[in-house]
C-alpha cells in the first residue's frame, strides 16, 4: 500500500517527459492529481500500509519495508500537501519539468518517511538529493549553490551510510524503525556522531548552515517550499525514530553540546533574519531559528517536548511552505524580493496581504496558530526536563521573530505604494487554491492539536526505557 | 667457488656495461657477454639445457632482434638524439633514495637466514651429467615439462600467437616510410594541437 | 475551600450554551465582515455593532449563571477540550469576568455604533469592523479563559487585534511603524506570561486557574518569580513602566480604537491578570511592592507626561497610562475590588474623553493639536458638556464616578501599609486634575485659533503632519452624539454603586477575592478623601489660572507658544525611553544580526567550509602534477613504491 | 663433479642476482632510449632466472628450470612486441628518446 | 603418461582454449569474409567464442572445487564467476568495437581482445605461481599491442609507456616469484600457506615484490601513475577492456593469495601494506579525477579509486568480504562499462567521444542516453538506487566487522571528493546551453543492447543483492 506513495510521484513524475516540453495544464493536472491521491490513501486506507520485502540477509538482515504508522503518517500527509500545493502553484518557464522534479523529490521523500528500515531510509535519503539539484542547475542563479547544496549534504549521507552499515553490523538487522531498544557499548557513541552529523547538516543546525541560506534564496520558489517544508524535517525525523529508540543514552551524554547548538542557531538564525534584505533570506534564516528550536526540544530528552516538535515539525512544515510560495508569486509580479524596493502592495492585492499575514503570523508564534502551540508545548517540556536557562534563552528569539516576521510583512505589503514596481494584479484563484490548504492547516492545528501530541507522546518508547538522568524531570 | 666468483664479476661488469655504454650497439654486446656468463652459471647450476636455451634464445633469437631493430632505427634521422633531460629535480634525490632501498634488500636478503639448507648434495644426482633422469638433464626436463606442467606449456603457445599477430599488427601493413626532421615536426605540432584542443575545456 | 477563600473548583462545571453565543458571536461578525466586506460596505458597520449588541444583552441574560455559587465554588465553568493530561481547556464566568465582559460588550457596543459614524466614508469601513469585532473575540477570549494558556492565546489575539487597528491606515508609514512597535512589546509581555506557564507547569502539572491557585505556595521557591514574570505580561499589555513607550505611539489608530482598545479594555488587561491571580499575589508580599511600586510610578510619571503634551489623543494616551497606574497599585497592594473597581469607572470617562475629542478632531476634520483648537465649547456642544462630566470624573471629583474608586485605590494603599504610595497617589490626583482641565480649557474655552498660523502657537509643521487622520464626509450627527451622551452620564452615575463598604460593589466581589482583616491605618479614610479633593481643587485651580482668565483667554497663542518652548525637555521626551530603548535593545540586535551575516557568516562559518573545497583542489592538483608524462618519472615512482614495500618486508619479515 | 654441485652458498646466488636486479631497475630509470630500457628490463628477468635456478638447485626440484624456461619464452615474445611498439613510435616521430614522448600527461 | 591428466582437468581450463581457438577461428574466418563485413564477421565470431565459453563455465558452476593439472588451476565457483566477468567485459568490449577503430584490423584485434581474455581467465582459476605469470604476461602482452593499434600518436605513445612499465613490474612480480619459490621450494600457492614460512624473510621480501607486481596491475597508488596515461591514449574499447579485465584478473590472484597463500592471513601484518595502498589510491583517485577533461583518463582515475574500495572489501580476509568484493566488482563493470558505452555511442571520427565536452547538451539532443549516463555516474558516485549504493553499504559492513574501520573512513573520504567529478558531468548534461551537435556516427544497435543491459543489471542488483556463497578462493 505504501509503495503507491513512492512509485506513483515517481511513474506520474516520468510520464510527464511523454508530453510537450512547454505544457502546463496537463503536467499540472496529472501532477495535482497524484499528489491528491497520495495524500487520500493514508487517510482513507485502513492500517498503515505495511509492505516488506526480504531485501538482505548478510552482514545485516535489511528488507524493503515500508508503512506510515506513527510520525511517518504525519509527515506523509505535510509531504503530500506541500507537494500537491506547490504543483498548483507551479508557473514558471520549463513548468512540466520543474512538475516532474517536484514529484521525484515527493517520491524519494514519501520513501524516507515510510521506510522501517534503516538502510532503505538511507537509500531514499540520498535519493532525495537529486531534484533540488537538477532545479538548482535549471533554475538557480549561481551555479555554485547546486554544488554546495549537494556536496554538503552528500557529505551527510555518506556519514548516515556508514552509520547504518555499522549499526547493521553491530545490532545484526536494520529493519528497526518503528522498535526500540537501546544500543550500548563502545560503538555506539560513534554510530551516533555519524548519524548526528548527517541530521544535523540536513535540518540544518548552526555551524552546518551555510548551504541552506543560498540554495533557499536561489531555488525556484515551488521546490523551495516543499524543501524547506518537509526535506529539512528529514533530519529531525531521523532523530526521532533512529536516534531516540536506539542511542538515546548516546544522546544524554552529548545533549549538551546540541543543546548549545540549537540555541545558537536559535539566536543565530534570528539575529541574522533581522538584517537580511532578500525576502527568501529572511524566511530562510528563521527557519534556522526555528529548527534550532526542535533540536532544543528533542535534545531536551522530555515526552511533552518531543510531543511539541511533532507538532512544531508540522507547524513549521505550513507557514514555511506558505511564505516561501507568497515570495515566489510577489517576486514573479514585482521582479523582485528586495525588502528595500517593495512595498505598499497590500492596497492592490488584498488576498495576497491576507494570505501573507497570515503566514508571517504563524511564523512569528502567534497564539492560536499552530507554531505557537509547538512553541509553547516543547519549551514547556524542556522547562519541564530541567533546562532553565535554555527555556528562558530560548523566548529571545520569540521576540525577535515577530520583530524580523512584521518587518518581512510590513516592508512589503505596508507603507505607501512604491511608484517603480509593476504593482501587478491580486492572487489568482489557482494560486490562492494552492495557499488556501495550507494556511487552513495552518489554524485547525493551532488550535486542536491533540493527534500530532498523542503521536508524540507514543514516539517516546526510549525515553521511558533510557537512564533517568536522560529524561531529567525536575525533582 | 672460485669460478663463481669470477662468473658474478663478468656478470655486474657486463650488466653495467649494458646500462651505460654510449651507444645501444655496444649494450647489446654488454648483453650479450652477460648472456654467455649466465649460460656458464647454469651449467653450473646443472640445468644444461636451460643453459643451451639460454645461448640459443637470447643469445641467437633476442639480441638479434634488438641489432636488426637498430639497424632499422638507424636509417632515421639522428634515432638516438637525445633532447634536454625533462625529469623534474626532485627525481635525483629520490632516484639516490630508491638506490639505497635497494641496496638495503640486498643487503637484507644477503643477511637472510634461508630454510633451504645451501649444498644439500643427495645422490640422486649422482651419475654421468646429460644422462636422462638425472636432475636438470633435457630427460629429466622434458619428462617435468610434458607431464605435470603441460599446461603452461600449452599457455605458451597462446603467448606466441599474440606475439606473432600483435607485431604483424603493429608494424606489418605500415607503408614505406622516410622520417625527415620536417616530417617529424609537422606530427609534432599536429599532435601538440590535438593534446591543446582536448585541453582547453 | 482553601484558604484564601478561593474555591478549588472555579465554577461549577456544567454546559453553558450563552458563553458561546457571548464568546463566538463577534467572531462570527469579524469573518462576515472579513470575507464578504466588499459586497456588505457601510451595512458591515450595522452588522458588527449589531453582533455587539446581542452578545451584550447575552452576557446580561448570563449574570445569574456568573454570579451563582454553590459550596464555595463560584461561576460557570464550562470546559472545551484538552490538549493533553494538564493543559485542559474551559470558559469561566465569573463575577471578574463577568465586569470586564459587560465593559468590553456594553462599553464596545456603544463605541461600534459610534464608529459607524466616525468610519463612515471610510472605504475600507468593513475592514475596520472586522478588526473591531475580532478584538472583541480576543478580549473575550482573553477573560473567559479558565486557563492560563487560553488566556496567552486572548492575549496574543488582542494584541495582533491592536496591530491591525493601530496600522489600519497601514500606508501611513508613522501608523505602520507603530503597529509594529506595539506588537513586539507587546509579544515581550506575552513571552513573559509563557514562562511563567513553564514554572506554574512544571511545578504544578495543570495550567488551569483551579488548580494553581487551589495551593499557590506549591509553587514556591517560584512563586515570587512566577509573578514577576506574569507581571512583565500585564506592565507590556498595560503599558506600566518601563514597557509603556508603545502606548502613545498606538494614537496612530482611528479615534474609535484608541477608546476601546486603549482606554476601556485592552490595555487593563493587565489588571485583569493580577486580580485573576490574587491568590498568588495574596500569597507573595514581594510581588505586591513590586507591582504597587510600579502602578504608583507609572501613575505619576503619566500624569507628569500628560502636562506636557499638545496632542489631544496623546494627552489621553498619557492619562491612561496613569489611570492604569493606580489599577495596577490598587490591584498590586492587593486592594482587588478597588483596582477593579477603577477600572469600571475609567472605562466609561476615559471612552467618553477619547469619543468626545473624536468628535472635535471630526469637527476640524482631523486637527488633534489643542494649540489650534480652542472655542469648542459652541461648535461641539455634546463633546463639550459629556467630557465635562468625564474630566470631573477622572479628576476624583464628588460625586462623579471616578471619586469612588480613585479614593478606594489611595486609600487601599494606605490600608496595605504603604504610606508612600498614598502621598504619590495623592499627588498625582492633583497633577491628573491640572492637566485634564488644561485639556478642557484649552480645547473649548476661548476662540478658535485653527486659522492662525501654526508657528504663531508653536506648533512645528512637519512632526505635526505626520498625525493627520484621512478627511472623510460627515455622518449622521446622533450616530456620534449618542454614545458620548452616554457614556458622559454613566461618568456621573457609574460610581454610585461603590459608595459605602457594604455597596452592592464591595457584596458583588464578596467571594472572588481573598479576604483579610486589616488593623485601621493611622490615617483615616475621610482625611485621605479630604486631602484627595484637595488636591483637586489645587490642579484644577492652577490650570484655570493659566488658561481660563480672562486675560489668560485674550492672549492664548503667545502663552501658548511661550509655554511650548519652555516645556521642560525631560517631559517633551517622555523621559528618553523610546531613546534608551534604541540604544539598549534595537541597536544591538541590528548590530549583532549584521556582525553575523556580514562577517560570521560568509568569512567564519562558511570560511571552514570553503577551506575544505581549496584544500581539495589543490590536492587534486598535487595528484596531478605527478602525471608529468615522463617515462622515467612514472619508473622512478614505481620503483620508488616497490622499495618502499621492499623495506617494510624485510624489516617485518626479521632480516636484521 | 662430486665436490660440489652447488659451487657456492646459496646466498651467494641470491645477492648475485639482487645486483643484477638491482642494475636492471637502474638502467630502467636511468637510460631514455627506449632500446636499452628493454635490455635492462631483460637484465632483470634474467636476474629472477638465475635465482630461480640456484633455488631449483638448492631444493632439487626442477620446477625453476621449467620456470625458467617459460620466462625465457615469454622474455622473446616479449621482447618482439617491444622492439615492434618502439619501431611504430619512432615512426611517428623521428627519434626514440622517451623524454620526448609525453603528449600524455596530467 | 597420457591418463596423466583426467577429462576433468581439461573441463578445468575449457573455456580459456574455447576463447584462446575461437580467436584463431576469427583469424581464419577474415580471410574468408567478404572486405565489407569482415568487421561484423569478427565481432560475431568473438562474441559467440566468448558466450560458449562462458556458458561452458558456467555449466559448472555448482560443481565441487577441484585442482587441475597438479594445482596449475583450481576449478570452483571463485574461478567461474570471475571467468564470467571477464567473459562479460570483453564481450561489451568487443560490442563497442562496432563503431571504432580500423575495420581491417578488426579480426586481429578480436583474436588479441580474445587472447587477452583467456589469459585473464587463466589468472581467475591460476592456483601456481607458473600459470599466474602466464596469464598475466598473455592479458599484458596482448594489451600492449592492442593499446598501440591506431593512427593516433596518443596510442602509440601509451602503448610504449605501457610496455615498459608494466615489464618492469613484472620483473618485480617475478623476482618475488623466484624468492617465494626459493621460500617454499614449490611453486604452489598452497605451498606457501606453511605457518614455517612466516618466520622466513625470503618469502616475506618475496611476497612483498609479488604483492608490488600485483598492485601495479590493479593500478593501486602509488603504482597507478601508467593507468591514466595509458586510458587516454588507447582506443576507446580496449580503455574499456583493461579498465576491467586486467583488474578482475588480478583481483582474482590476489584474493587467491591472500587466503590461500599467507600464514594465518586474517592477523598478519603481511597483508597491511596492500590494504594500505588501496586507501591511498581511493583518495588519490577521486582527487585525480577532479579537473579532468577527458573522460577516458577521468575513468581511468576512478577506476584507481573504485578497485581500492573493492580490495578494501578483502581487508580481514573475511570469508564475506570475498562476496562483498565481487559484489562491487560486478558492479563496476557494468557502470564503468555503460559510461564506457555510452562514450563510444556519443562518438565522433575526430575524437572518440571521450573528451568530457562532447557531452554538454546531450539531454537535449538524446534525453533518454543522458539519463542512463546520469544513472553510472550516479552508480560510481555511490547514488541510490544503484548497485554501486549498495556495494558501498556491504563493503562499509565489511570494514566496519572485520575491524578495519580506517578503510571505511577513507571510502566514505574519498567518495564524497569524487561526487563533484561525477556530477559535473551530469550538469554539463543537462546544462541549458546547448553546443552544436556533434556528426555523431549512426550506432549499432549492439551498443544500444550493452547500454541497456548494463543500466538494468545496476538497478536490478540493488534490490537483488546477487552475492553468491561458494566462492572462497580455495587454493587445495
Amino acid at each position: 500500500m505504501s509503495l503507491v506513495l513512492i512509485l506513483l510521484p515517481l511513474l506520474a513524475g516520468a510520464v510527464l517527459f511523454a508530453l510537450p516540453a512547454t505544457d502546463r495544464t496537463a503536467s499540472r493536472a496529472i501532477g495535482c492529481v497524484a499528489a491528491a491521491i497520495t495524500f487520500l490513501l493514508p487517510l482513507v486506507s485502513q492500517g498503515d500500509g505495511n509492505v516488506t520485502a526480504h531485501w538482505l540477509s548478510r552482514p545485516f538482515t535489511a528488507s524493503l519495508h515500508f508503512a506510515w504508522s506513527g510520525i511517518s503518517f504525519w509527515l506523509v500527509l505535510l509531504l503530500a500537501l506541500c507537494t500537491f500545493c506547490a504543483i498548483l502553484s507551479t508557473n514558471m518557464n520549463r513548468p512540466r519539468v520543474m512538475i516532474a522534479l517536484l514529484l521525484m523529490l515527493e517520491g524519494s521523500m514519501m520513501g524516507v518517511f515510510t521506510a522501517r528500515d534503516v538502510l532503505a531510509f538511507a537509500l531514499f535519503w540520498d535519493l532525495m538529493l537529486i531534484p533540488p539539484f537538477f532545479a538548482l542547475v535549471g533554475w538557480g542563479g549561481h551555479r555554485e549553490t547546486a554544488w554546495r547544496y549537494l556536496i554538503y549534504n552528500f557529505a551527510g549521507g555518506l556519514l548516515l551510510l556508514l552509520a547504518t552499515a555499522a549499526f547493521g553490523v553491530i545490532y545484526g538487522s536494520t529493519d528497526v524503525i518503528g522498535t526500540s531498544h537501546q544500543l550500548l557499548g563502545a560503538w555506539a557513541p560513534w554510530i551516533f556522531a555519524a548519524f548526528a552529523f548527517a541530521f544535523a547538516v540536513k535540518t540544518p543546525v548552526f555551524p552546518l548552515h551555510t548551504w541552506m541560506p543560498a540554495t533557499y534564496a536561489d531555488s525556484p520558489p515551488p521546490m523551495v517550499s516543499v524543501v524547506s517544508a518537509v526535506q529539512s524535517k528529514a533530519g529531525v525525523y531521523g532523530l526521532l525514530v533512529i536516534c531516540l529508540p536506539f542511542l538515546s543514552a548516546a544522546m544524554a551524554q552529548t545533549r549538551w553540546i546540541f543543546i548549545i547548538m540549537g540555541l545558537v542557531s536559535l539566536l543565530y538564525g534570528a539575529y541574522v533574519a533581522l538584517v537580511q534584505t532578500d525576502g527568501k533570506r529572511v524566511v530562510a534564516y528563521s527557519s534556522l531559528s526555528h529548527l534550532g528550536l526542535i533540536i532544543l526540544g528533542i535534545f531536551s530528552l522530555n515526552p511533552i517536548a518531543i510531543a511539541g516538535v511533532i507538532v512544531y515539525i508540522v507547524a513549521h512544515g505550513l507557514f514555511s511552505a506558505a511564505l516561501f510560495l507568497i515570495l515566489g508569486y510577489v517576486e514573479q509580479r514585482e521582479g523582485t524580493r528586495s525588502l528595500t524596493r517593495l512595498g505598499g502592495l497590500g492596497a492592490h492585492n488584498p488576498k495576497l496581504a491576507g494570505a501573507f499575514t497570515i503566514a508571517a503570523l504563524g511564523a512569528l508564534g502567534l497564539p492560536g496558530l499552530a507554531g505557537f502551540a509547538g512553541e509553547l508545548v516543547i519549551l514547556t517540556g524542556v522547562f519541564k526536563a530541567g533546562l532553565f536557562w535554555p527555556a528562558l534563552i530560548a523566548l529571545i528569539p520569540i521576540v525577535l521573530a515577530s520583530a524580523y516576521m512584521l518587518r518581512l510583512l510590513q516592508d512589503i505589503i505596508n507603507g505607501p505604494e512604491v511608484a517603480d514596481i509593476p504593482q501587478r494584479a491580486d492572487l489568482t484563484l489557482t494560486e490562492a487554491l494552492a495557499l488556501a490548504p495550507l494556511l487552513a492547516a495552518l489554524v485547525v492545528v493551532g488550535c486542536y492539536p491533540h493527534a500530532l501530541l498523542s503521536t508524540g507522546f507514543s514516539a517516546m518508547p526510549s525515553v521511558a526505557a533510557a537512564p533517568a538522568a536522560v529524561v531529567g524531570e525536575r525533582p | 667457488m672460485i669460478e663463481f666468483a669470477i662468473l658474478a664479476f663478468v656478470l655486474i661488469v657486463s650488466a653495467i656495461f649494458v646500462i651505460t655504454a654510449s651507444k645501444p650497439i655496444y649494450s647489446v654486446v654488454g648483453l650479450l657477454a652477460h648472456f654467455a656468463a649466465l649460460a656458464v652459471m647454469y651449467f653450473s647450476l646443472a640445468a644444461e639445457f636451460l643453459a643451451v636455451i639460454q645461448v640459443i634464445v637470447y643469445s641467437g633469437a633476442i639480441l638479434m632482434l634488438f641489432l636488426f631493430v637498430i639497424a632499422l632505427l638507424s636509417s632515421g634521422v639522428s634515432p638516438f638524439a637525445e633532447g634536454p633531460n625533462r625529469l623534474p629535480k626532485i627525481a635525483v634525490p629520490a632516484l639516490a633514495f630508491v638506490l639505497i632501498l635497494l641496496g638495503f634488500c640486498v643487503y637484507a636478503a644477503a643477511r637472510a637466514p634461508v630454510a633451504a639448507n645451501a649444498g644439500a648434495v643427495s645422490a640422486s644426482i649422482a651419475g654421468p651429467v646429460g644422462a636422462a633422469n638425472v636432475f636438470g638433464s633435457v630427460g629429466d626436463f622434458g619428462r617435468a615439462l610434458f607431464t605435470v606442467y603441460l599446461l603452461p606449456f600449452e599457455i605458451t603457445a597462446f603467448i606466441l600467437m599474440v606475439a606473432v599477430i600483435g607485431v604483424i599488427l603493429l608494424a606489418g601493413d605500415a607503408t614505406p616510410y622516410v622520417p625527415t626532421r620536417r616530417r617529424a615536426r609537422l606530427v609534432e605540432r599536429e599532435m601538440r594541437e590535438a593534446v591543446l584542443r582536448a585541453g582547453e575545456e | 475551600m482553601s484558604a484564601y477563600g478561593v474555591s478549588h473548583h472555579m465554577g461549577i462545571d456544567g454546559n453553558y450554551p450563552v458563553l458561546f453565543v457571548i464568546w463566538l458571536l463577534p467572531l462570527a461578525g469579524a469573518i462576515l465582515n472579513w470575507a464578504f466586506g466588499p459586497q456588505l460596505q457601510r451595512m458591515s458597520a450595522w452588522l458588527g455593532s449589531a453582533v455587539l449588541a446581542v452578545s451584550f444583552i447575552a452576557t446580561l441574560a448570563a449574570w445569574g449563571i456568573g454570579t451563582q455559587s454553590s459550596d464555595g465554588a463560584l461561576g460557570a465553568h464550562q470546559a472545551l477540550f484538552s490538549w493533553f493530561p494538564g493543559f485542559n481547556f474551559g470558559l469561566l464566568l465569573d463575577p471578574l469576568a463577568l465586569i470586564w465582559v459587560l465593559i468590553i460588550t456594553g462599553v464596545g457596543f456603544l463605541i461600534h455604533l459610534y464608529s459607524i459614524g466616525y468610519m463612515w466614508s471610510d472605504s475600507a469601513i468593513a475592514r475596520f469592523f472586522a478588526y473591531m469585532n475580532f478584538f472583541v473575540f480576543a478580549m473575550l477570549t482573553l477573560v473567559l479563559s479558565d486557563n492560563f494558556v487560553g488566556l496567552l492565546v486572548g492575549w496574543g489575539l488582542v494584541g495582533l487585534a491592536s496591530y491591525f487597528l493601530i496600522g489600519f491606515w497601514f500606508f501611513k508609514p508613522t501608523a505602520v511603524a507603530a503597529a509594529r512597535k506595539a506588537f513586539v512589546i507587546n509579544v515581550v509581555g506575552d513571552v513573559g506570561i509563557m514562562f511563567a506557564i513553564f514554572i506554574i507547569f512544571a511545578r504544578i502539572g495543570s495550567i488551569s486557574f483551579a488548580d494553581v491557585f487551589a495551593n499557590p505556595h506549591a509553587l514556591d521557591p517560584w512563586l515570587f518569580w512566577t509573578c514577576v514574570f506574569l507581571f512583565i505580561g500585564a506592565a507590556a499589555k498595560s503599558a506600566q513602566l518601563p514597557l509603556h513607550t508603545w502606548l502613545p505611539d498606538a494614537m496612530e489608530g482611528p479615534t474609535p480604537v484608541s477608546a476601546l482598545i486603549h482606554a476601556a479594555t485592552m490595555v487593563t488587561a493587565g489588571v485583569y491578570l493580577v486580580a485573576r491571580c490574587a491568590p498568588l499575589w495574596s500569597a507573595s508580599h514581594d510581588a505586591q511592592t513590586l507591582v504597587g511600586t510600579v502602578g504608583c510610578l507609572t501613575a505619576l510619571a503619566g500624569a507628569l507626561l500628560g502636562t506636557a503634551q499638545w496632542d489631544i489623543k496623546r494627552i489621553l494616551a498619557y492619562s491612561t497610562m496613569s489611570q492604569i497606574g493606580y489599577m495596577i497599585m490598587g490591584v498590586g497592594v492587593t486592594a482587588y475590588s478597588a483596582g477593579v473597581a477603577h477600572f469600571f469607572t475609567h472605562a466609561f470617562f476615559k471612552a467618553c474623553l477619547f469619543l468626545g475629542s473624536g468628535i472635535i478632531i471630526h469637527e476640524l476634520s482631523d486637527e488633534q493639536d489643542i494649540r489650534l483648537m480652542g472655542g469648542m465649547r459652541q461648535r461641539a456642544p455634546v463633546a463639550f458638556w459629556a467630557m465635562l462630566s468625564a474630566v470631573l470624573a477622572i479628576s476624583g471629583c464628588p460625586p462623579f464616578a471616578g471619586y469612588f474608586s480613585k479614593d478606594r485605590v489611595i486609600y487601599g494603599a494606605l490600608e496595605h501599609g504603604y504610606v508612600w504610595m498614598w502621598v504619590v497617589g495623592l499627588i498625582t490626583a492633583g497633577i491628573t486634575a491640572y492637566y485634564m482641565f488644561r485639556l478642557f480649557f484649552v480645547t473649548f474655552l476661548g476662540t478658535y485659533r485653527g486659522d492662525l498660523d501654526p508657528a504663531s502657537v508653536g506648533v512645528d509643521r512637519e512632526e505635526h503632519a505626520a498625525h493627520q487622520e484621512p478627511h472623510h464626509a460627515h455622518a449622521p450627527a446622533w450616530l456620534m452624539a449618542v454614545p458620548v451622551g452616554v457614556l458622559g452620564v454613566f461618568s456621573l452615575i457609574g460610581g454610585w454603586i461603590m459608595v459605602t463598604p457594604s455597596s452592592p460593589w464591595a457584596h458583588f466581589f464578596a467571594q472572588s477575592f481573598p479576604r483579610e482583616t486589616l488593623p485601621p491605618p493611622a490615617i483615616s479614610e475621610a482625611v485621605t478623601t479630604a486631602l484627595a479633593i484637595v488636591m483637586l481643587l489645587a490642579g484644577a485651580a492652577v490650570a484655570y489660572a493659566r488658561y481660563a482668565t480672562a486675560p489668560a483667554l485674550a492672549d492664548a497663542p503667545e502663552r501658548l507658544r511661550r509655554e511650548t518652548q519652555t516645556l521642560p525637555a525631560i517631559l517633551v521626551h517622555l523621559y528618553y525611553f523610546n531613546e534608551l530603548i534604541d540604544v539598549l535593545f534595537v541597536r544591538p540586535a541590528r548590530a549583532a544580526g549584521a556582525f553575523f551575516s556580514q562577517w560570521v557568516d560568509p568569512h567564519f562559518v562558511d570560511g571552514a567550509v570553503r577551506e575544505v573545497v581549496i584544500t581539495n583542489r589543490f590536492l587534486g592538483t598535487l595528484v596531478r602534477s605527478f602525471q608529468t608524462g615522463l617515462l622515467r618519472a612514472y619508473a622512478l615512482i614505481v620503483v620508488f613504491g616497490a622499495a618502499c614495500f621492499a623495506v617494510y618486508y624485510a624489516l617485518a619479515g626479521g632480516a636484521r | 663433479m662430486h665436490a660440489s654441485l652447488l659451487p657456492a652458498a646459496i646466498l651467494d646466488y641470491i645477492s648475485l642476482s639482487f645486483v643484477i636486479f638491482a642494475i636492471g631497475v637502474a638502467g630502467v630509470l636511468l637510460r631514455r632510449n627506449p632500446l636499452i630500457m628493454l635490455m635492462s628490463i631483460e637484465l632483470m628477468w634474467n636476474a629472477a632466472n638465475l635465482l630461480f635456478l640456484a633455488f631449483a638447485r638448492a631444493w632439487l626440484n626442477n620446477a625453476g628450470h621449467i620456470f625458467a624456461f617459460l620466462v625465457i619464452t615469454v622474455a622473446a615474445a616479449e621482447a618482439a612486441i617491444g622492439l615492434a611498439i618502439v619501431v611504430v613510435v619512432f615512426r611517428s616521430r623521428a627519434n626514440v628518446d622517451v623524454d620526448e614522448v609525453a603528449l600524455l600527461k596530467g | 603418461m597420457n591418463n596423466l591428466f583426467t577429462a576433468q582437468d581439461w573441463n578445468a581450463v575449457a573455456p580459456l582454449f574455447i576463447v584462446g581457438c575461437v580467436a584463431l577461428l576469427v583469424l581464419l574466418a577474415d580471410l574468408a569474409a567478404p572486405k565489407h563485413a569482415n568487421r561484423y564477421v569478427s565481432i560475431g565470431i568473438g562474441i559467440a567464442g566468448l558466450a560458449a565459453g562462458g556458458v561452458y563455465a558456467g555449466m559448472q558452476y555448482y560443481a565441487p572445487a577441484y585442482d587441475a593439472f597438479g594445482g596449475g588451476f583450481i576449478n570452483g565457483g571463485f574461478t567461474i564467476v570471475f571467468e564470467e566477468i571477464i567473459i562479460v567485459a570483453a564481450m561489451f568490449s568487443l560490442a563497442m568495437c562496432a563503431n571504432i577503430g580500423r575495420a581491417d584490423r578488426m579480426a586481429g584485434v578480436t583474436a588479441l581482445i580474445l587472447w587477452s581474455t583467456s589469459g585473464a581467465m587463466l589468472m581467475a582459476g591460476a592456483a601456481n605461481l607458473m600459470t599466474i605469470f602466464l596469464g598475466l604476461e598473455l592479458l599484458s602482452l596482448a594489451l600492449y599491442c592492442l593499446c598501440g593499434l591506431s593512427d593516433r600518436p596518443a596510442a602509440q605513445e601509451s602503448a610504449l609507456k605501457y610496455l615498459i612499465l608494466s615489464s618492469t613490474a613484472s620483473g618485480f612480480l617475478l623476482f618475488g616469484m623466484a624468492l617465494l619459490f626459493g621460500a617454499s621450494g614449490s611453486v604452489l600457492l598452497s605451498a606457501l600457506a606453511a605457518p614455517a614460512l612466516a618466520a622466513n624473510p625470503l618469502y616475506w621480501i618475496g611476497a612483498g615484490l609479488f604483492l608490488v607486481g600485483l598492485a601495479f596491475k590493479l593500478s593501486l597508488a602509488p603504482f597507478h601513475v601508467w593507468s591514466p596515461d595509458v586510458y587516454e591514449g588507447a582506443p576507446l574499447p580496449i580503455t574499456a577492456f583493461m579498465s576491467v579485465v586486467t583488474k578482475a584478473g588480478t583481483l582474482a590472484v590476489f584474493a587467491r593469495f591472500a587466503y590461500g597463500a599467507v600464514p594465518h592471513a586474517s592477523s598478519s601484518p603481511l597483508l597491511i601494506p596492500f590494504f594500505i595502498v588501496a586507501g591511498i589510491s581511493m583518495i588519490v583517485g577521486n582527487l585525480g579525477m577532479l579537473a579532468q577533461t577527458d573522460i577516458k583518463r577521468l575513468l581511468a582515475y576512478s577506476g584507481i579509486a573504485q578497485i581500492g574500495y573493492v580490495v578494501a572489501a578483502l581487508a580481514g580476509t573475511s570469508a564475506l568480504g570475498v562476496r562483498y568484493a565481487i559484489y562491487y566488482l560486478v558492479a563496476y563493470t557494468f557502470m564503468n562499462l555503460g559510461v564506457f558505452a555510452i562514450a563510444a555511442l556519443s562518438s565522433s571520427d575526430n575524437e572518440e567521444g571521450s573528451r568530457i565536452a562532447s557531452f554538454q547538451g546531450l539531454a537535449h539532443r538524446r534525453p533518454v542516453l543522458a539519463a542512463v549516463m546520469s544513472l553510472f555516474l550516479l552508480a560510481l558516485a555511490g547514488f541510490p538506487p544503484t548497485a554501486g549504493f549498495l556495494g558501498k553499504i556491504l563493503i562499509l559492513s565489511t570494514n566496519v566487522g572485520t575491524g578495519f574501520a580506517w578503510l571505511a573512513g577513507l571510502l566514505i573520504a574519498g567518495t564524497a571528493i569524487s561526487l563533484y567529478a561525477y556530477f559535473k558531468i551530469i550538469r554539463l548534461m543537462y546544462e541549458p546551453h546547448v553546443r552544436p551537435h556533434e556528426t555523431v556516427r549512426a550506432a549499432a544497435p549492439l551498443a544500444y543492447v550493452s547500454v541497456a543491459v548494463c543500466a538494468v543489471v545496476v538497478i536490478v542488483m540493488t534490490f537483488y543483492p546477487f552475492t553468491p556463497s561458494n566462492v572462497l578462493p580455495l587454493v587445495k
